[in-house]
């Protein structure tokens, strides 16, 4: 009996432990306290850190219970889609559908996945990785994830690290460039809002026509548009409330948990300390700050167009980031004069936001996969 | 300029394309959908007309009166109240990402759901 | 860079679609037509509808997260066995127990399977997809499908399909037939409900012996029978509440979302636009009618053994298709005289019903297996 | 007649023979069932007889004069207003998959749980 | 066609039976009874007694639908670990942080593991196969199957079941042993609750701080304290109440239930009648007495340095079982005197020991593993 | 004594040691973490003190009256239903695995919810 043997079996838990690993776990209690005392996408955040801390003290994605979980619910994209079901039965389309021009917002705001993906080639990315970076900047968690696993995998961990942290820091990056970019003038503009009436019928077709369609000019992209599109059509259907429900509870909050501790068990010191991270990191911001830039401009072509009855604020909310980008639009108009109450244009533009990032996830998938 | 620079531009030109025109092409279907729709059920009789063409109007309606009550209740001196209250409204709908027309929207499925059960 | 090669890339979603496509993505549509509008067991059905669309645009279990679905959950018979544990927590024995003779009824009920079987014979089927396609007369869902993967998986997509869709259907098929081959006097009889006390106890023992004594008759059927009978025990037990509920609830709803989608997704055009599956189709409905008339013919039999106490209306509850034939049963007696109230002794028959079908089920898959 | 049809005959017959006796087996099986578990109940003074020995006899007593008092109501000329009243009654049991013993089987369960919560 | 054949493979249900899988139907009746009428842990023995039972009518792990939940769930480690999550999530630390000393207790409720090992070993078990059996010490579900499934999966289902029906016979097994080991005058000692006060920054840095350290120290015990851990953290950071309720409801509900089932379903008679089995039973009741044996000594030490101010029943409960061990020492006190109301600090010595029995479970995989 | 037993006790010695190790060593952490997380809160005036350093004292002491409560309606005679009570209400606490503390937590989280919310 070696006891010496015995007594490094029993450190082993010291002696594998790196500084690398230390920096990885302060990592992860700053997103863990972002979540919990900022509360910035706590569902998210916290998981996410959770699962940074796990991979540096030995339960990292390459073996054991969250290698497990890994290839269940990322390997097989099911948990991106999962929630993505969940988030469908959330969506209301109503303020989309009552004033259709809004949709035209959700193209724009997915020029940053383009100046990201250029951006990443000039500093030596290859195409692969660079299309994987750039679709940080459709700004929307189950795309990214879905397209960086099947462009560059090796890359999911920052890429999911940056879309998800970004997303929930945007009430701090996008308002010092929608102050910057609009007069005060531009942001007081109030917006009628007498939608013209959708009846059921129409919002229970949708969802089945938007899945038909974009399935077939973005098929890459038809399991996400499907899922979400199914959510929608459980909730719209007012049939079958208890799948619709189910959606919106159990599932997203089991396959959240997981997608969450998941991605942050990938944060391994080893794979993710280094300057790769960095400017990835660095890119995605980079992203962020490209769509909600290309919005706003957007939003300001069409305000001129329409003579001023639009509010260009609403065009940051086309980057996506359900819901928060279309709250945060209606709250900086508010802020402006706090009768004007632009919320249900915002969510109009927000909804068509995710439309937008999840074709054009799609069709980039396509692309980068046709070259 | 090198070449994959030029793939990339050529990526971004025709990608960028492609997501206008899919999304033009969505701004022409919903606008005929609504449209069809709308017409469909003003001239057709269906059997339980009232259960499918319930449209959104008057809610809409009342959350606008809302929205001016509270703006006149603003006007006449109340502001702060009526600004704490309203922050808690709009604080509601955005946690649990429900538009006012959603949460008036699950009003109506649950008392359909009434009528039915 | 080959710009041709990338158009042809990002064109497959059209240049794959086919006519065929096109047929079944209207008989999705259909579907789900039948479940918003006509609520048709709108929790399968639109589900299933949906499935057939996604089946068509590119997303059918071939590949991809379908499949991932299809085989978690039906290759492995899990999802219809997770929906056994909450049908059978949802089931009440008690009205069978109180008048155990209702139990034939579940017996007379089967007769459709084999009329069915036979007939698919003599179309020139082989034995195996005979007896697939006879199974739907089983009037029951999991049964339907698990028998089905078994002996003919190829064969399941139709089999499902007609299964559930008659089913649904049951309101429009059954009472023409009931009409027919009952006299207005027959439908007026009114049955004495008196029964005998069921204890706890007995409820509790109940589902653990028909468990024992079904699994040993027929060891086929028993994963079958012992779901059903676990959800019971969860039910009656009255100590695992929790336990109960989430199985009447989340995991079924989960397991039936998730069972529709995957059925629906081998609907795809190639495999399912064929002589074959209407022929399947035909027969399957043949099978729902034969065992409604068998089942009322011995509905009628009891009333004149009984010297006319017994409802004839109530042996066409004796099918299966629970609870739907049960609360029909009861409707048309109540129709000729609305003080006629047969609602115990239909769901009694009903229930007899359920367990008759997945004793036939079992034991004709232990034939077919035995040959 | 063919081999295969001769076998699906024999399949038939074999298949509907054992379902009809497994069928009688459980009917027997359930006769026995309540009259031993009732008898056990009468006969043995258990500890808790209360919880076990809890039989639906006054619930289904009081199920039945329901339905006679509706079938009263009927007959001294409510009718429409009792039919849509007992309409309303079917359709919330049918709708749960719930038959009225359910009903109250639940809430003897949810009144059991608080007696012993 | 061979008509002796057929019959043969009808009966194979019959032919198959065997004594010994009767008198296991016995014990699963047994253990369902226990759970209904005794209402002892139902929510585990229940499922354990039904899958008994179904494993001995042809249903076990060893193949069809058993093995692939037994696969998927405790073979992967998921099951004890989503149970843990749970339980985590239900665990309120704020007894223990106020009053730390108690922890102490957590350590004294472990020595049962490491007694039964030793009998174990003088009774001829090998090494692997002796901790196995020790770790029913450990007294806590998860944690004995984690390490049984590591160190010796044959023996899984008897330790499982010896864990989980002498944690639900906890009620009787302790006050003999209660009542024999301290005095009435010790069982009346009051103590004073008057607790620091624990702020919510401690109680959510405390789950952190706890897996970091004891993954770092135990490493082969980080997934269950992590899962434990996570769990707590859900709860106290206030910020995620959506993911806790549904750890503490579906998640564990779905989870417990399958963990039964499938641990009930490796009790096939052939590989569990034996006198193996009956040793492993006996040595994990030594275990349950050893373990609360420790305790009490160690209470009544603490209350000797106390100087009489610590009531010795609160040792009882650092066994971990929680939390039905902290409410029974709680109840002997109140039974002595009514007016004694010492729970939260049988509370306190409770999650101290389900802090323990999860350290002493990894401590002892690593030493077992590393010899 | 064979060798396998004297590695049985080896194990035994190191692994009783390590577990009374690691948890003295969680005991000393508690410790200073009780006092490092109370002494910042009380340092430091953070934005929101209110929420994070809400301590659980004021409920403590409420339930400790409310146990003194009882005790003094049992010694003026009302023994047998307030032990009844009393019983029910440990048993609720009990079935939940809550402590009163925890159901304490769990109002002001939801409290703290719609303050939030
Ligand atoms: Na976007
Ligand atoms: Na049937
Ligand atoms: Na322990």
């Amino acid at each position: 009996m070696n006891f010496s043997y015995l007594l490094a079996e029993i450190m082993t838990g010291f002696t594998s432990f790196t500084w690398g690993n230390a920096v990885m776990i302060l990592a992860g209690v700053v997103l863990i306290f972002l979540a919990v005392v900022k509360e910035y996408e706590p569902v998210l955040l916290l998981p996410i850190g959770f699962g940074c801390i796990m991979a540096n003290i030995g339960m990292s994605t390459d073996a054991g219970f969250m290698k497990v979980i890994y290839d269940a619910g990322i390997k097989t994209e099911l948990f991106p889609l999962l929630i993505f079901v969940g988030v469908g039965a959330m969506i209301d389309f109503s303020p989309l559908l009552s004033q259709p021009k809004m949709v035209l917002l959700g193209a724009a705001g997915q020029f940053g996945i383009y100046g990201t993906l250029l951006l990443a080639l000039l500093l030596g990315f290859p195409m692969n990785e660079a299309a994987s970076i750039g679709v940080i900047g459709a700004i929307d968690g189950p795309t990214a994830i879905f397209v960086g696993s099947r462009l560059a995998p090796e890359l999911l961990a920052p890429i999911a690290v940056a879309a998800y942290s970004y997303m929930s820091l945007i009430p701090i990056i996008q308002p010092p460039i929608m102050k910057l970019m609009t007069t005060r003038k531009e942001r007081m503009i109030r917006m009628d809002y007498s939608p013209r009436p959708i009846s059921r019928l129409t919002l229970v077709i949708f969802p089945i026509f938007v899945t038909i369609v974009v399935s077939l000019v973005a098929p890459d992209a038809a399991p996400l548009i499907a899922s979400l599109m199914l959510g929608n059509l459980l909730r719209e259907s007012l049939v079958v409330d208890r799948l619709s429900k189910s959606a919106q509870n159990e599932m997203i909050n089991i396959a959240t948990l997981f997608l969450g501790l998941a991605i942050g068990a990938t944060m391994k010191a080893a794979s993710f300390l280094n300057v790769q991270t960095l400017m990835i990191l660095a890119l995605g911001l980079f992203a962020f700050i490209l769509d909600t830039v290309a919005g706003l401009l957007f939003g300001k072509l069409m305000s001129v167009l329409s003579g001023g009855k639009i509010n260009p604020l609403i065009g940051a909310s086309g980057i996506s980031a359900f819901p928060m980008a279309g709250r945060l639009s209606a709250k900086m108009a508010q802020d402006e004069d706090f009768e004007n109450f632009i919320l249900m244009h915002a969510m109009g533009a927000n909804t068509a936001g995710q439309l937008g990032s999840v074709i054009a996830g799609g069709l980039l998938l396509a692309l980068v996969t046709g070259l | 300029m090198s070449s994959v620079i030029q793939q990339g531009l050529m990526i971004t030109l025709i990608g960028m394309g492609l997501v206008f025109l899919v999304i033009i092409f969505l701004w022409w279907l919903m606008g005929l959908l609504v449209k069809v729709t709308t017409k469909a059920e003003v001239s057709v009789e269906e059997p339980e007309p009232a259960a499918i063409s319930e449209t959104r109007v008057p809610e809409m309606a009342a959350i606008e009166q809302l929205r001016r009550a509270a703006a006149a209740a603003v006007s006449v001196g109340l502001t702060i109240e009526a600004r704490s209250a309203r922050r808690r409204q709009v604080k509601t709908q955005a946690d649990g990402g429900m538009s006012p027309w959603q949460s008036v929207h699950r009003a109506q499925q649950l008392e359909q759901h009434n009528r039915r059960g």
